[in-house]
């Protein structure tokens, strides 16, 4: 009988012990309060060079709103102490359903949106109540370009100068229109859709030229950087991301920093026969530029296929960073974060202009918080790495060699053919994907909304031909480490350390806004809108949009001269295309992998395209 | 007959003492058993052979017919079914060699040729080789052990059914142009669910299960039979070599088959429900299919060969007129070739890239199993040699066969060693070496002990002239197809390539082999010819024509159906030549039902007296159902849910115990 | 009952059954294309006025429908041509999902092939020229075994890569719905 | 010794006829060298073995016809035997046991000098086994020197080659015969081969793991030139393909990059980029057409391109139909892929 009844207990326990194990499954990490790490430090920091940061006009002229592209608004009316009453003012419908990530602009009274394809471009007049459209500018795109826009058809911004609005279209072109009468004053056809190029990008008008970047590094296209005049729309320069230097607009006075950037045509040697010309390294992301030394700086994209074993070699000028002098476009300098890209980290992220002390005097530096998940401070006269340190989990490469600059893999993480590689961090999008991040002159901190994704990868044979994805690589994405999809830090980077950090369950797909009220304004992927403190990442104000937020918040003085805080809805994306895609949940890989990780999202969020603005009430 | 125990106890129960209650209760039972009739000594002849014959008839007409449990029934059944098996999968061989008669001929299209070669391969080693072999025990080592039946008939029967079910299966699906066409081996991930759509690889698989299910089952019987019925004295040391074979052979087949159900139930469960055992990209392993088939793979193949070497003892025995030299021997020599085979399946996959010092531990044991074997082929030479051997029919296929499988062996140690193996594996080389081993070791002795035991079977000898010229005609056929493809195996000409390109030098051993295919094929007519013919115009053989030593001799041709009149006692390893006269037996079986003797495992003394199961449908139900069962899952896995009702209730009804009169009863005597 | 006597008897049962030969494995490698061209299908539901009928089934519909082997060849083009860049494994992406149960132009099987053939405008490629008739059909067997639409003998589990959604011998067929266009 | 016997085994054999194209004896590297001298070791030593027991058996039958008392029952005696019998017993036991470990010896000092003999390698080629033909792929540390060409190696004698063996579907396996012993192509698991050549010639190598319909149709052409010739060799391999010159060849150009080929075809320099079938930049320069379905020839050009189904039935490049006008051009342009 005795036997009996131990063989009872046992099975007893052990009962007991597989349901405590399986119902204290971390449930789903809720956005927890902000993770304090370090202090904020009294002395000297980083401040925007003068020349590329003037004094805050009240405008928002450019996704940037600067050339040094710090995203951050002078204006302080709106404080810690006030924002609880911060209320709607205004909102305005865009028609459009897929995915926005563009910010409004806001030009001496007047506010100009483009949206999403079909690209509508709107002009809204502030100075009226409830804000009226003035006049509609309507470019309308080849729909076929829809079908070769890998991550959903995006666009990232227009910009404003000299009386005209200057933006790209889905199907390739660049429009010049008229700010105050809405006509077309120019237009200008870079992109062919038939080779699966688009353009997405917001583009840079500095120095009389707008400049402008082809996507479709997904899709085999080579990657090129065109100089157009900004009254006539003629290119006057065109500098590929492939190819020989002759292509590439390498010169005499190309000097990059590490010695394995530095060799005859490059662009060729460092590719498989051939492969460079369907090789990728599109610029799709944001430029910056110095005034002072007529410099711009921008990223490449990734190499195409993504399977690295069918391009030997480190296959230049890809995931690397330019310095090219605007009137001529020659080369200046170029670093290069991810030599032969294994995961897709196309290195187009947001280059951030700032000055920090250096021993007694400053040194003009460029902050770069890369898709590989390392911050990189870069010397903008060189190129020289001065620091890069992971600001996301990674286990896929050991960190950045600064005597040669190059970044130092994980054997074990490679994809290989025919067999998956697990838990590869960060995924493909990277620690942090295009969505800037801000930068205050007052804390000096950088403000980055970013990831915290894995992915599992198993590479095949891509098959060329033009106009169809070149890819070659099955993704499977989900939560990293804590299992909260998104992060947003405040990074010091003096110190090279974080200083405090929100955990976010839904990644963190839009762009960060600094203003002088010491606030941090930035949207979650299910709608909500929120402001925290700058100095603790305090959560202070929210409110729930119709729909997931990827766009950039600006934030801008009205006609009244209040301070007004604007942001425009519509989930999509890289991320969002499972909503904006209406793509089927049930198919992990969808998405380029991207579905498996948010499979949740349907349910959280619909598509959408609407305008809020907030001000604080009289 | 009312029972025993319910009256004794509620006569007064108190007062009477325990003493008396006990005598009054062996009066009773010895009441009892004067009542059973019992086959004493003195009940012998026409009145005994009457009364066994009513105890062990089954019943008459087609639910008989199919519901049988006699062993020889089942075993003559399971040879003329493999023999069937056999004559269409020669026929397979026939249109594979046409096909390849002249290089790039367009005879037969490439899809249809894969079918051929898989039907080829699958049918022999499935359907044909190792059923026979069974089916040539279960029908002898009971007659040759001294017993009336198997254990468990029952589960003989079903051995038999799902082995025919399995067969009709393959063939069937062959007919309906769903016949598999991924090899007899299916190696993945050519087998799995991406590069073989459709449901031919599934029908190969459940193939497998069927036969697998049947091989395990008649080797249950077949141990449980020669461990527990041998006749009273038959000690292990004095059990015919035969029978010593088909025991190893069976624990062999118990150790082995379950590995192929397991590889091919996963890769069924790959191709149905998309797991991932073989997927290299979900880090499953395509060569995780090849250790698990080679590991049943290479122990088949000695199933097949052990059996013959019993064979081949029984032969040289009885025609050089003496028991075989060193039988502990040959015994040791089969016990270590069956263990040994266990070690050495790696051989098969010296070409796939695994740590060449792994590779040298499977030279040395392949290269070391051949040691027991030729062992055995010096105690068949020893006795040649001191005995006087008659080239009668069944003596010319055991020199057919020396002949034949030393070459074969010689060739097996040859593709033992990595060097050579990376060369001939894969190549019509390796093709030549297992078909002289199974054709020259398996099927010449099978064709000669058929001669040797039809006698016994029908009471008719086969032709003996008919009987050597198809024994050339099979030597001729044999070596003129297969030594060609030794060199066309040299000359670059790898398996299972539907079509060659001229000027290799590979037409002329092709021609060869091609014909040497119909001299084959007209010699396998010829012995089936000469068997059906001898059925009816053979002449009689008495109970003993070849006057050979063992038990089955000792009874008439064909045995009756309870086999012995009385079950003999044995006293040496050659009965019949050492005992004068009548055998000494042992009585006190019942005559009125259904009883076998059973005897210790080692000393064969007799122990217990136990009923035999009647004939039932049971096992042929209980066989459609699961055959339904496997059948069904091919297509969806719910049928492994359903199918489990009726399976449950056809093994109930079969294993529902019947009323039992009374309990199996110690020997007094 | 002798064996010569069973063995013929099999053989000519066997040839009588061959021509009730499982239409489902047949291989047809046709060395010559099929003549007619790909029809222009109509998308689901669509009106036709005046009592007008719906054009007939395309004759080769049934021999692509549930054949395993042109299920597999699809299976192969569909990843060699890309169609998973857009699609991926029936989830979409780029392309619209295509293993639910929603149609926008149509999901018989001669529908689909004119939409691979014709190419649609929202950024459907058009294939005619790029891909060979019996290419274009093998492709939309296929996509139709995305959502469960043939019978589960002829589809496979799965393919020998990273696995993707559930098996498709284990996704149901869709209840047929006013708006689905995908009977046969 | 050992050279001159082998040298002498294939006559043995009656295999003396041709030119060993695709046989063992072909004897053309270091690895069937070695196979050969282990090959005819093991033969003798199986022959002789082979003799013994055969001898023994045939005296077996002869001596006791005569013998008037053999041990049988007919005398009574058959549970005796011989005297020297158990002695013979265990001398043949320790025959056998002698000659195998002979054997097993010298198999594993053949392995190891093999093995031996396959270190340092100075060329690198990736082989990727595909359902029914060889895509191959040079290796060379200057990334854009990488040559990708399709069912046709080229060594340089004398140079120990390691090819790098992987698989994009099934198992295959590499087997030229001449040269070395076979490795199988494993999905999912890398394996190699180190081949050292020694003589130059053509030779022919076959898949010997079946792979499907078309496993008889999956040869490729070995090709072993002195080391000037090699190099001459890849440096024109590396350029694009020739550009069409006169009219035919340039509608066959205009319909072989636009039509259906480009999808799955390569001709460098071309718009055609396909990397799923066989690269077509130089395929006028190989010997064989369809991984040596047929010897490369106009005709077979034509047959081939034509209707391929009915050639190689099951094979993935589909019969397009096209007309006798733009076969005639296709064929024309392809000729030029010198």
């Amino acid at each position: 009988m005795r036997r009996v009844g131990t063989a009872v207990t046992v099975i007893g326990v052990l009962a007991a012990a597989s349901a405590l194990i399986s119902c204290n499954k971390n449930p789903a990490a809720k956005s927890t309060g902000p993770l304090i790490y370090a202090k904020i430090e009294g002395g000297p920091h980083a401040l925007p060079p003068a020349a590329a940061a003037p004094a805050d006009d009240g405008n928002w002229t450019m996704p940037g709103k600067n050339y040094a592209s710090t995203r951050f608004s002078a204006l302080s009316q709106i404080t810690p102490a006030n924002i609880g009453k911060l209320a709607l003012a205004f909102t305005f419908s865009t028609g459009t359903t897929k995915g926005f990530e563009a910010p409004p602009l806001v030009v001496n009274g007047t506010m100009y949106i483009i949206t999403p394809f079909p690209n509508y471009l709107y002009a809204l007049d502030l100075t009226k109540p409830g804000a009226p459209a003035k006049w509609t500018f309507k470019p309308k795109p080849a729909a076929a370009a829809q079908g070769v826009a890998c991550c959903d058809v995006v666009n990232r911004g227009a910009v404003y100068d000299d009386g005209k609005i200057f933006f790209n279209t889905l199907d390739g072109q660049t429009f010049a229109v008229d700010a105050n009468s809405g006509q077309m004053v120019w237009r200008t056809q870079l992109g062919d859709i038939q080779k699966g190029e688009t353009i997405t990008m917001a583009p840079l008008v500095a120095d009389g030229k707008v400049l402008v970047g082809n996507s479709g590094g997904e899709m085999g296209v080579r990657g090129w950087v065109a100089a157009l005049d900004e009254g006539s729309g003629k290119i006057a320069w065109k500098a590929y991301a492939t190819g020989p230097d002759k292509e590439v607009l390498i010169g005499p006075r190309f000097h990059p920093f590490y010695a394995s950037d530095r060799g005859h045509d490059l662009g060729v040697k460092s590719w498989p026969p051939d492969a460079w010309k369907i090789g990728g390294a599109n610029t799709w992301g944001w430029l910056s530029y110095d005034p002072e030394t007529h410099q711009v700086f921008y990223g490449t994209g990734n190499p195409g296929p993504w399977n690295p074993d069918q391009r030997p070699g480190d296959n230049k000028w890809s995931t690397g960073i330019f310095a090219r002098d605007i009137s001529t476009g020659e080369a200046l300098w170029y670093y290069q974060a991810s030599p032969h890209d294994l995961f897709d980290h196309d290195n187009v992220n947001e280059l951030i202009l700032a000055d920090i002390p250096w021993g007694n005097g400053r040194r003009p530096v460029i902050f770069h918080p890369g898709r590989n998940g390392y911050f990189y401070v870069f010397d903008r006269r060189t190129g020289q790495v001065l620091s890069a340190t992971p600001y996301g989990y990674i286990n896929s490469s050991k960190g950045v060699d600064l005597k040669s600059g190059r970044l130092i893999p994980v054997a074990e993480k490679a994809p290989k053919s025919g067999r998956v590689t697990r838990d590869i961090c960060p995924a493909s999008p990277g620690a942090k994907d295009w969505n800037p991040s801000a930068f205050s002159p007052i804390t000096g901190l950088v403000y980055i909304p970013h990831l915290n994704l894995c992915q599992d990868e198993g590479n095949m044979q891509a098959n060329y031909i033009s106009g169809t994805p070149y890819v070659g690589a099955d993704v499977k994405m989900y939560a990293g480490p804590g299992g909260n999809r998104g992060v947003f830090t405040a990074w010091d980077p003096i110190n090279h350390r974080k200083v405090w950090e929100i955990k976010e369950d839904l990644p963190l797909w839009s762009p960060a806004l600094a203003t002088g009220g010491n606030l941090i304004f930035y949207g979650t992927m299910d709608g909500w809108f929120k402001a925290v403190d700058a100095r603790n990442g305090k959560l202070l104000w929210q409110f729930k949009a119709g729909s997931g937020i990827i766009g950039q918040p600006i934030s801008y003085r009205g006609p009244d001269g209040r301070q007004y805080i604007a942001v425009i809805c519509g989930v999509g994306g890289w991320a969002g295309t499972i909503v904006s895609g209406q793509m089927d949940p049930r198919d992990p890989t969808g998405a380029l992998g991207f579905a498996n990780a948010v499979k949740d999202l349907p349910m959280k969020t619909t598509a959408g395209g609407m305008l809020y603005v907030f001000t604080l009430p009289r | 007959m009312t029972d025993v125990r319910a009256d004794a106890f509620d006569a007064a129960p108190a007062r009477q003492s325990e003493r008396e209650r006990v005598e009054a209760e062996n009066r009773q039972l010895a009441e009892e058993r004067k009542k059973i009739a019992r086959d004493g000594p003195k009940l012998k002849g026409e009145k005994l052979a009457a009364r066994l014959d009513l105890a062990w008839r089954r019943p008459r007409g087609i639910i008989g017919w199919l519901a049988t449990v006699d062993h020889k029934e089942i075993g003559r059944r399971y040879i003329i079914t493999a023999l069937g098996f056999f004559v269409l999968g020669g026929i397979m061989a026939l249109l594979m060699r046409l096909q390849l008669a002249q290089p790039d001929s367009n005879l037969i299209g490439a899809e249809r040729y894969n079918q051929l070669f898989t039907m080829h391969g699958s049918t022999m080693m499935f359907l044909f080789a190792v059923p026979v072999m069974e089916g040539v025990a279960v029908y002898i080592i009971p007659l040759m052990l001294g017993t009336r039946s198997t254990a468990f008939p029952r589960l003989n029967a079903f051995s038999y059914y799902m082995y025919l079910f399995g067969g009709l299966m393959l063939w069937g699906a062959f007919v309906l142009n769903i016949a598999p066409d991924v090899g007899w081996f299916a190696y993945t991930p050519l087998s799995g669910p991406q590069f073989s759509p459709g449901k031919r690889a599934d029908v190969w698989a459940q193939m497998i299960t069927f036969t697998e299910v049947a091989a395990l089952a008649a080797a249950v019987v077949l141990t449980s039979t020669i461990l527990k019925c041998r006749a009273p004295g038959m000690t292990l040391a004095r059990m015919p070599l035969f029978a010593w074979a088909m025991l190893v052979v069976a624990v062999m087949i118990i150790f082995s088959m379950p590995s192929v159900a397991l590889c091919s139930g996963m890769l069924i469960s790959d191709r149905l429900v998309g797991t991932n055992f073989y997927n290299a990209a979900e880090h499953g392993d395509a060569l995780l299919w090849q250790h698990l088939f080679w590991f049943f793979g290479h122990p088949e193949v000695y199933i097949i060969f052990l059996p013959a070497t019993g064979f081949v003892s029984v032969m040289v025995e009885t025609f050089c007129r003496r028991p075989v030299f060193g039988h502990a021997v040959v015994v040791l020599a089969l016990i270590s070739t069956g263990i040994l085979a266990f070690g050495l399946w790696v051989h098969h996959m010296f070409a796939t890239g695994l740590p060449r010092v792994g590779y040298s531990f499977y030279t040395a044991a392949s290269m070391s199993v051949s040691i027991p074997t030729g062992l055995q082929i010096f105690c068949w030479l020893a006795t040649i040699w001191d005995g006087r051997p008659r080239f009668q029919v069944p003596m010319l296929y055991v020199v057919g066969f020396i002949v034949t499988f030393v070459i074969g062996g010689l060739t097996g140690v040859m593709v033992a060693a990595v060097p050579l193996d990376l060369q001939l594996h894969d190549t019509y080389f390796v093709v030549a070496h297992f078909h002289y081993v199974l054709i020259g070791g398996a099927v010449f002795p099978l064709l000669g002990i058929f001669t040797y035991w039809f006698p016994k079977i029908t009471g008719r000898m086969m032709n003996d002239t008919v009987g050597k010229v198809s024994f050339w005609l099979v030597f001729v056929g044999f070596h003129l197809t297969f030594f060609p493809m030794h060199l066309s195996g040299l000359l670059g000409m790898p398996r299972r390539v539907y079509t060659y390109p001229a000027g290799l030098g590979l037409e002329v051993p092709n021609l060869l082999s091609t014909l040497g295919t119909f001299i084959l094929a007209a010699a396998v007519v010829l012995f089936v010819v000469n068997g059906l013919i001898s059925l009816y115009r053979g002449v009689i053989a008495g109970p003993n024509p070849w006057g050979a030593a063992s038990l089955e001799w000792a009874t008439s041709s064909p045995p009756p159906v309870y086999n012995f009149e009385h079950i003999p006692v044995v006293e040496s390893d050659t009965p019949l030549w050492d005992v004068e006269g009548e055998l000494p037996v042992v009585t006190g079986l019942r005559v009125d039902e259904k009883e076998i003797l059973l005897t210790t495992v080692v000393a064969a003394a007799p122990d217990l007296r136990e009923p035999v199961p009647a004939a039932s449908l049971w096992p042929l139900i209980g066989a459609m159902a699961v055959g339904i069962v496997f059948v069904a899952s091919i297509f969806s896995p719910w049928a492994l849910v359903f199918g489990l009702v009726p399976c449950g209730i056809a093994f109930a009804a079969w294993f529902w115990p019947k009323e039992l009169k009374r309990n199996p009863e110690p020997v007094i005597s | 009952m002798s064996s010569r006597f069973r063995a013929s008897l099999l053989f000519l049962g066997a040839a009588a059954l061959t021509l009730a030969a499982c239409e489902r494995e047949e291989h047809h490698s046709r060395s010559k294309p099929i003549g007619e061209t790909v029809p222009a299908g109509s998308s689901p539901q669509t009106i036709y006025p005046g009592g007008s009928v719906p054009p007939a089934l395309d004759a080769r519909a049934k021999l692509f429908n549930n054949n395993a082997n042109a299920i597999s060849m699809g299976q192969t083009l569909y990843q060699q041509m890309n169609c998973v860049g857009c699609h991926s494994h029936g989830g979409g992406g780029m392309g619209p999902p295509l293993m639910d149960d929603q149609w926008r132009y149509g999901g018989r099987i001669d529908q689909i092939a004119t939409t691979i053939a014709e190419g649609r405008p929202n950024g459907m490629p058009a294939w005619r020229g790029k891909l060979t008739e019996d290419q274009i059909w093998d492709l939309a067997a296929y996509v139709r075994s995305m959502s469960g639409l043939p019978s589960k003998d002829a589809v496979s589990s799965r393919s020998e890569s990273m696995s993707g959604p559930t098996p498709q011998t284990l996704t149901a067929k869709p209840q047929p719905t006013n708006s689905d266009a995908a009977p046969q | 010794m050992t050279r001159r016997a082998t040298a002498i085994l294939p006559l043995l054999l009656g295999a003396c006829s041709y030119q060993h194209y695709q046989s063992a004896f072909g004897n053309a590297a270091v690895e069937d060298s070695q196979f050969l001298i282990l090959f005819t070791i093991f033969l003798v030593v199986c022959v002789v073995m082979y003799v013994l027991v055969m001898g023994f058996m045939l005296l077996g039958f002869l001596r006791s016809r005569g013998a008037a008392e053999a041990n049988v029952v007919e005398t009574g005696r058959h549970h005796h035997s011989h005297p020297l019998m158990r002695t013979a017993l265990i001398g043949w036991t320790a025959l056998i046991g002698v000659g195998l470990a002979a054997l097993a010896i010298a198999s594993f000092f053949t392995d190891r000098s093999m093995a031996k003999a396959a270190t340092g390698e100075k060329l690198s080629i990736t082989l990727t086994a595909n359902q029914w033909w060889w895509d191959v792929q040079y290796n060379s540390s200057d990334a854009s020197k990488t040559l990708r060409t399709a069912n046709e190696l080229h060594l340089p004698v004398g140079v120990p080659v390691r090819i790098t063996l992987a698989s994009n579907d099934v198992i295959h396996s590499f087997w030229v015969p001449s040269l070395a012993g076979k490795q199988d192509l494993i999905p999912g698991r890398e394996s190699d081969i180190t081949i050292v050549p020694k003589r130059t010639g053509i030779f022919r190598g076959q898949c010997a793991e079946f792979c499907g319909a078309q496993h008889a149709h999956m040869a490729l052409v070995v090709n072993v030139d002195s080391y000037p010739d090699f190099i001459k060799w890849w440096d024109h391999q590396l350029q694009p393909a020739a550009a069409p010159t006169n009219p035919v060849t340039l509608a066959g150009y205009e319909y072989v990059t636009t039509g259906p080929c480009g999808a799955c075809h390569n001709i460098g320099g071309t718009p055609a980029s396909g990397t799923v079938a066989p690269d077509l930049t130089h395929l006028a320069s190989r010997r064989s057409i369809a991984a040596g379905t047929l010897p490369m020839s106009e005709g077979n050009l034509y047959g081939w391109v034509e209707d391929p189904q009915s050639l190689k039935p099951g094979v993935k490049m589909p019969t397009i139909g096209l007309e006798p006008g733009q076969l005639h051009a296709v064929v024309a342009y392809l000729e030029t892929l010198k």
